[in-house]
């Protein structure tokens, strides 16, 4: 787990939240808002249990459902709703945030730049924030929506070079995976075709979702929208690890579908110099 | 006292949801009310005539009207009494219609809360007094603030009907926004060509006293008698000895000043005229890009200029002016268009507002005329306009439409088009407004003879793609999505009120609604006068609105302020603070509350200190007499007793209705 | 009359007549549905507005009292709102004393073109007056009950 | 084409559309912004501001019958750029639980993948990965769909093989049954 370990060095301390349960994401507000609310609502309040001030996820469809659950329990009507299906009374003095935010906000990028033992010079990155960590601005009280920096600023001062990235928030095609795979092609194409476009060695993600549409379909991608892709996908942590001075395969590296091995041949190469 | 009622249907906006003549019927069982009737419109010639018959029938001493709001009709009833013999003030409305029949619809509540309301009106007015307003000289000099094109009409037609007019600019040339533009629609005529004369007349108006590149520092005063502080900002440059020769500006090292004229798509010196065709045509320093200020060394200007008119030294200065009434004509601003960051404007060069293209467009301009691109300075072959840039959205807290702009973007697709004839020229648009004489035709005359293309529907995207940008909107009568590669796009971004509008408000005790924009007194009856006697308005600062409207408006006030000084005296308003002397303990605190210094100290004969309001001055805002220890102070038709009165009377109504 | 009784209360508002009460007209005049319940006064500026006299009709059996002003800028008189702030807030701490919630009374500023925003804080206020019902001991006539 | 019948709008639908997603859909003017900017709007069968325009006419058939709202991705595009302040991803919610129930459900493909992932949630309390993948694609009757992928995800222990259940499953089971009973079914 790559984000755990940067966080550690990164000097944030991370607490797992006991016998944390699935948010439900997607599929559970299609069902039902209080349940969907409930289930995420559930390990809030654990959280809260265990005194925890924040809590941190590193996927934003987990955190768009904790913030539903905290705008949920500032209504007391729903508030008495959801504490009705929970064991826990959730009482919704916590706060969620990604974990990018926590870098970006707490940690600073000035105090991730000077902790980074191998800037990542050579490297030329496109940050994809993806649909839902910034938009819409009312619920994600967190960078810009229409054009995000907090990535590009993190990668800037980490020595990467950052172009102009247009396709920053477009979907991905989120969780239409497996029931709607063609449409997940079709929009994952096109981001990584801008991505390619613009010159980039590598997409920068924030999102695991994102990360597994953008990575591991280039192969059905190639073949079914006949553009031919080959672009690593990496974590923003991953990258933040790297410059950290964490191995490749100590940030999970060798996990991805498509390799960054090139990428990083051409970083050593620059740090060399 | 003997008090009549007369309580108003307003055809059935007030009878359709209170019961008027059950209003009228129970008015009579008030105390002193000898005579109560309800009629269908009561602010008709028929109506006021049975106001003035009843009074004379029933020898009426005091009148209720139970109608619409008093800051409708208060006046037209006041003069119906003085009519019927009555003193004016012996009179008081209860808003049955704003405050009752309009805001419920429960017909039993209605009604009942109008009779409490009719019951307040009449226990005040039972407490009135004859009031004779007194009469005071005029200063017949004219204040017009804003010198675009309504502020410089309305200076003019004082000015010709004989005024002295005071003409205070912000910016170092008169114009406003009209100066920048290059054509007007919808007869596309120079807009240089017909504003340069007008701004010759202004310029040379002997009853004309400029006063560019200044602001308002204050204003005291009142209708007839203001005393205005007028800030003339330092422009390094002794304007006596200038004659715009342009020497300096050749000569001048620093070259990278933001220019205001040409909305930074050029760049000018720190010394500068803003435009040839200024008026006054002098030379400016603008201190933040003049090394003389930054560095410390230059002095180029100096010693260049053929006259010696540069001053490094000069500073700001204050000068007074006295004058009998103001026009504000301060004209509007546009939005920040880096706030629209689904365009990405403000990051692309390539997209630019339509003030901007205005630039483009003109011949005096910094292309001359030749329409470019920002980013690399080729010619664009496709340009799309995008409307309502920021207006009519909610979610930028801009509702409201600003009224130019479908027009002038209909102007500049058609140049466009006359410029680059093998250009395509795309309009995304929601609805076109051009509800004004041969506007809706201009429009057409876009779409049929210059092939405009134009797409209903709003872009929600643009984003670069190699050289060009594309734009992905919708067209919603298709009901599909659509794209376009472009090489330049021109957003209509909205109008917003000019900058530090409010803060001028202030300083002219005039209010504005919540975007800045100034409220006219009534919507559509009086239109160019606010609420504040004295203060006028024109052009845009009321509202965006077009040249003809603005020009229209200048006029409009000029009559106004012309007709207020074709008498030689104007009447004050008796509804002001009295001392009641024997009652008062000098303790002077009224006068420390006075927001408007109009109390004075006073030596009786006898040689006991008391307050003494003097007349003209005092507004009537009554702090002082809910300041007074001893209640010697009291604002007349809004004294204590007054007060209470009413209070007393509904409480009273209260208790009536809890025993039963 | 007792139409109204059980479903109205006694609330009586003071308005200046530059802001507020012209922007209860602009609700009026846009048709913004209100509660029945309040009485408005029409005072030249919030200033005007002694405190003695909102305590006048609490004594006199009100329920509620709402003072509404320009906002704070925007004063026709340039600085009454301010005295009338200064002083209605001294008001607010006292009434306590006196036996009366501090929920019955509010001090609120609504601009001329505000119908919306004076609808909501007539809503608002009445429904907050509501919330706490009528005065107790009131009743009696001379409506002094409340100060001992 | 058909002639709509305006007489035919039904405003409990319109209400009910109202209540659940807490917007005023009369705001909606039709600038079409939400169509404009929808990644997916080459997918849909009724364009989003098209949805929104058959929802101000009480449309409620065609609304709860269409593609549309089981295509849209959440992604919150519509809502961001809305210029009347509509949470039009909020709207669309609201019209798939709405279809649910009325069981007008158009997409069952969508619906069953959900409802899947939902069940992984129920059972485990946390997702199943490959449970989920093979439970999905044998009730959509295509179970090797996505099988190139297995070697890819497998071999770099990305999925979990077993599930991993969480001691809670007893509290994630108790949330889903008291929910169930509270909607009464
Ligand atoms: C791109 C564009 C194209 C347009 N094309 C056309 C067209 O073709 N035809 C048409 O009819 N209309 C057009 N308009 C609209 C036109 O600009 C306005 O109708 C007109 O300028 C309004 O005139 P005004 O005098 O009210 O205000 P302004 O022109 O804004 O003048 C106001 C003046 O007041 C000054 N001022 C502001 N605040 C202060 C202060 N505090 N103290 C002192 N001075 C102050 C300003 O500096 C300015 O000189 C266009 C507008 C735009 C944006
Ligand atoms: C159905 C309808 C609804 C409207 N609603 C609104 C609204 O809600 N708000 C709004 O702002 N506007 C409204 N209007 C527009 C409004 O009617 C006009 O703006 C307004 O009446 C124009 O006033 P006027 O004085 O210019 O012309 P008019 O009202 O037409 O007055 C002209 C007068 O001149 C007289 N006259 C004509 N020829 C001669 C002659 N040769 N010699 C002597 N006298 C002559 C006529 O008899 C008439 O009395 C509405 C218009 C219509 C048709
Ligand atoms: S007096 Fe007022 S309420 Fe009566 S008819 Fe005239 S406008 Fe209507
Ligand atoms: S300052 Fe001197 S050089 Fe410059 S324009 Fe005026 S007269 Fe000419
Ligand atoms: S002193 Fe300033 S304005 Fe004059 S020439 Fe030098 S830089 Fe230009
Ligand atoms: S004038 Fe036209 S472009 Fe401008 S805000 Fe109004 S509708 Fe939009
Ligand atoms: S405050 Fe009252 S008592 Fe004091 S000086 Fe003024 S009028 Fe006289
Ligand atoms: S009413 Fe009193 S405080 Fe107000 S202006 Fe007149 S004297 Fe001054
Ligand atoms: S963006 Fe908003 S206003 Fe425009 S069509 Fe969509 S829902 Fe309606
Ligand atoms: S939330 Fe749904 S409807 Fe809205 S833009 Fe995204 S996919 Fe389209």
């Amino acid at each position: 787990m790559s984000s755990r370990k940067v966080a550690e060095a990164l000097g944030i301390e991370l607490v797992e939240v006991e016998d944390w349960s699935c948010c439900g994401s997607t599929p559970a507000h299609t069902v039902d808002h209080l349940l969907y609310g409930a289930l995420a609502a559930r390990n809030l309040a654990i959280a809260e249990k265990m005194g925890l001030a924040t809590v941190v996820t590193p996927c934003p469809s987990c955190l768009v459902a904790f913030k539903s659950a905290l705008e949920m329990v500032q209504d007391d009507g729903k508030r008495k709703e959801l504490n009705e299906l929970l064991d826990l009374p959730f009482q919704g003095e916590i706060q969620s945030k990604s974990l990018l935010q926590i870098i970006y906000e707490e940690v600073g990028v000035e105090a991730v730049a000077q902790r980074a033992k191998r800037p990542l010079e050579g490297m030329r990155l496109a940050p994809y924030y993806g649909c839902i960590l910034t938009r819409p601005p009312k619920r994600a009280q967190f960078d810009d929506p229409e054009n995000p920096i907090t990535m590009d600023r993190i990668l800037e001062a980490l020595g990467a070079e950052v172009p102009e990235f247009p396709f920053k928030t477009e979907c991905c095609g989120a969780a239409f995976g497996l029931p709607k795979r063609e449409l997940v092609l079709t929009l994952s194409a096109k981001i990584l075709e801008m991505a390619q476009e613009i010159g980039a060695d590598a997409l920068v993600v924030a999102c695991p979702l994102c990360q597994q549409n953008l990575d591991l379909r280039q192969g059905q991608i190639t073949s079914r929208e006949g553009v031919s892709v080959d672009l690593p996908v990496l974590y923003i942590t991953q990258l933040v690890g790297l410059a950290l001075g964490f191995s490749p395969r100590e940030v999970g590296l060798d996990k991805h579908a498509v390799s960054p091995n090139r990428l990083l041949k051409k970083w050593e190469e620059k740090l060399k110099e | 006292m003997r008090i009549g009622v007369f309580v108003c249907h307003c055809g059935t906006n007030i009878d359709g949801t209170v019961d008027s003549h059950q209003v009228a019927e129970e008015a009579k069982k008030f105390p002193h009310v000898v005579y109560a009737t309800d009629y269908l419109y009561t602010c008709s010639e028929p109506g006021q005539q049975e106001i003035q018959q009843a009074v004379g029938e029933h020898d009426l001493d005091g009148v209720v009207v139970a109608a619409c709001s008093p800051r409708m009709h208060e006046n037209t009833f006041r003069r119906t009494i003085e009519r019927a013999g009555l003193n004016r003030y012996m009179f008081e409305m209860a808003n049955i219609r704003e405050h009752c029949s309009w805001i419920g619809e429960d017909r039993e509540a209605n009604t009942h809360k109008a009779i409490e309301l009719v019951r307040m009106a009449v226990a005040k007015v039972a407490n009135h007094v004859h009031l004779h307003p007194s009469y005071f000289e005029v200063n017949k000099r004219v204040l017009v603030i804003g010198a675009g094109v309504a502020g410089m009409q309305a200076a003019l037609d004082c000015a010709d009907g004989g005024l002295d007019v005071v003409l205070v600019e912000k910016k170092s040339s008169i114009g406003g926004r009209m100066a920048q533009l290059d054509k007007t629609f919808p007869t596309v005529d120079c807009s240089i060509c017909i504003l340069g004369p007008k701004m010759v007349d202004v310029g040379q108006h002997e009853k004309i006293k400029l006063c560019t590149y200044s602001e308002i520092e204050d204003i005291s005063g009142y209708v007839g008698n203001y005393t205005v502080n007028i800030r003339r900002k330092a422009t390094y440059v002794d304007w006596g000895k200038c004659t715009g020769c342009g020497l300096c500006m050749e000569k001048c090292p620093s070259k990278k000043a933001y220019d205001y004229h040409n909305e930074g798509i050029a760049d000018t010196t720190a010394i500068n005229i803003s435009f040839p065709q200024a008026i006054p045509k002098k030379a400016t320093i603008d201190p933040e890009y003049c090394r003389q200020f930054t560095k410390g060394k230059c002095g180029v200007c100096a010693k260049v200029c053929p006259l010696g008119a540069i001053d490094y030294e000069m500073e700001d200065e204050i000068v007074a002016e006295e004058v009998g009434a103001i026009i504000v004509a301060t004209g509007y601003g546009l939005l920040n268009m880096e706030e629209l960051g689904e365009y990405g404007a403000g990051r692309y060069p390539d997209v630019i507002t339509g003030i901007q293209y205005e630039r483009f467009l003109n011949a005096s301009g910094p292309t001359q005329g030749h329409v470019v691109r920002p980013s690399d300075g080729e010619e664009p072959k496709r340009v799309v306009f995008i409307s309502c840039a920021g207006s009519r959205d909610a979610s930028l807290d801009r509702p409201y439409c600003s009224n130019f702009c479908c027009m002038y973007i209909a102007k500049q697709a058609i140049l466009t088009r006359d410029h680059i004839p093998d250009s395509e020229v795309y309009v995304f648009y929601m609805d076109t407004r051009s509800p004004s004489k041969g506007y809706e035709e201009f429009i057409r005359r876009a779409q049929e003879e210059y092939g405009v293309q134009y797409v209903r529907g709003r872009v929600s995207r643009i984003y670069p793609k190699g050289k060009r940008m594309v734009v992905r909107g919708a067209d919603t009568l298709l009901g599909t999505q659509v794209e376009v590669e472009t090489d330049l796009v021109v957003l209509a971004t909205a109008a917003t009120c000019a900058p530090e509008a409010e803060e001028l408000a202030e300083k002219l005790r005039i209010s504005y609604d919540e975007y800045g924009f100034y409220m006219e007194s009534h919507p559509k009856l009086r239109p160019v006068e606010t609420n504040t006697s004295g203060v006028f308005l024109a052009g845009a600062c009321q509202g965006p609105k077009d040249i003809p409207a603005a020009v229209g408006q200048g006029s409009a006030a000029a009559s106004k302020v012309l007709s207020l000084f074709s008498k030689d005296q104007l009447e004050s308003d008796p509804q002001i603070a009295q001392v009641m002397e024997l009652r008062c303990v000098g303790c002077l605190k009224c006068a420390d509350t006075c927001p408007f210094q109009a109390i004075e100290e006073k030596e009786l004969p006898d040689g006991r200190v008391v307050g003494h309001v003097i007349e003209t001055v005092c507004q009537g805002c009554g702090l002082c007499t809910s300041i007074c220890p001893s209640g010697a102070i009291q604002l007349q038709q809004c004294t204590d007793n007054q007060l209470i009165a009413e209070v007393e009377a509904l409480c009273q109504a209260w208790r009536e209705r809890s025993s039963g | 009359m007792p139409g109204m009784e059980g479903t109205e209360l006694r609330i009586i508002g003071f308005l200046c007549n530059w802001c507020s009460y012209g922007g209860a007209d602009t609700a009026g005049v846009s048709r913004f549905k209100q509660p029945t319940d309040l009485r408005i006064i029409r005072v030249p500026c919030s200033g005007r507005v002694d405190p003695l006299l909102v305590v006048k009709a609490f004594m006199e059996g009100a329920d509620g009292v709402l003072v509404s002003g320009c906002h704070p800028r925007d004063c026709h008189y340039s600085e009454g709102n301010f005295y009338a702030r200064r002083r209605l807030e001294v008001l607010k701490r006292f009434l306590p004393f006196m036996g009366i919630e501090p929920g019955r009374f509010e001090y609120t500023w609504v601009s001329a073109s505000e119908g919306a925003r004076w609808q909501k804080v007539v809503t608002d206020f009445t429904d907050q007056v509501h919330a706490l019902g009528p005065r107790r001991n009131f009743g009696e006539g001379n409506g002094g009950g409340d100060i001992r | 084409m058909e002639i709509l019948d305006l007489g035919s709008i039904d405003r409990h639908f319109i209400r009910a559309v109202e209540e659940e997603s807490g917007q005023d859909v009369s705001h909606c003017y039709q600038c079409g912004n939400c169509t404009a900017g929808c990644p997916l709007s080459f997918a849909y069968d009724i364009p989003v501001h098209q949805i929104m325009r058959l929802i101000q006419l009480g449309q409620k058939e065609k609304v709860l019958r269409s593609h549309a709202i089981w295509l849209c991705a959440t992604c919150e595009t519509c809502t961001t750029r809305c210029p009347c302040e509509v949470d039009v991803a909020r709207v669309m919610d609201t019209l798939r639980i709405m279809a649910r129930r009325e069981g007008t459900v158009s997409e069952e493909g969508v619906r069953r993948f959900y409802d899947t992932f939902l069940d992984s949630v129920k059972r485990h309390g946390r997702l199943y990965e490959v449970g989920l993948l093979m439970r999905y694609n044998l009730l959509s009757g295509r179970p090797f769909a996505d099988a190139d992928l297995g070697p890819k995800v497998l071999g770099k222990g990305k999925l979990h093989f077993l599930p991993e259940n969480i001691k809670g499953v007893e509290a994630i089971k108790g949330i889903f049954d008291r929910f169930a009973k509270k909607r009464g079914a």
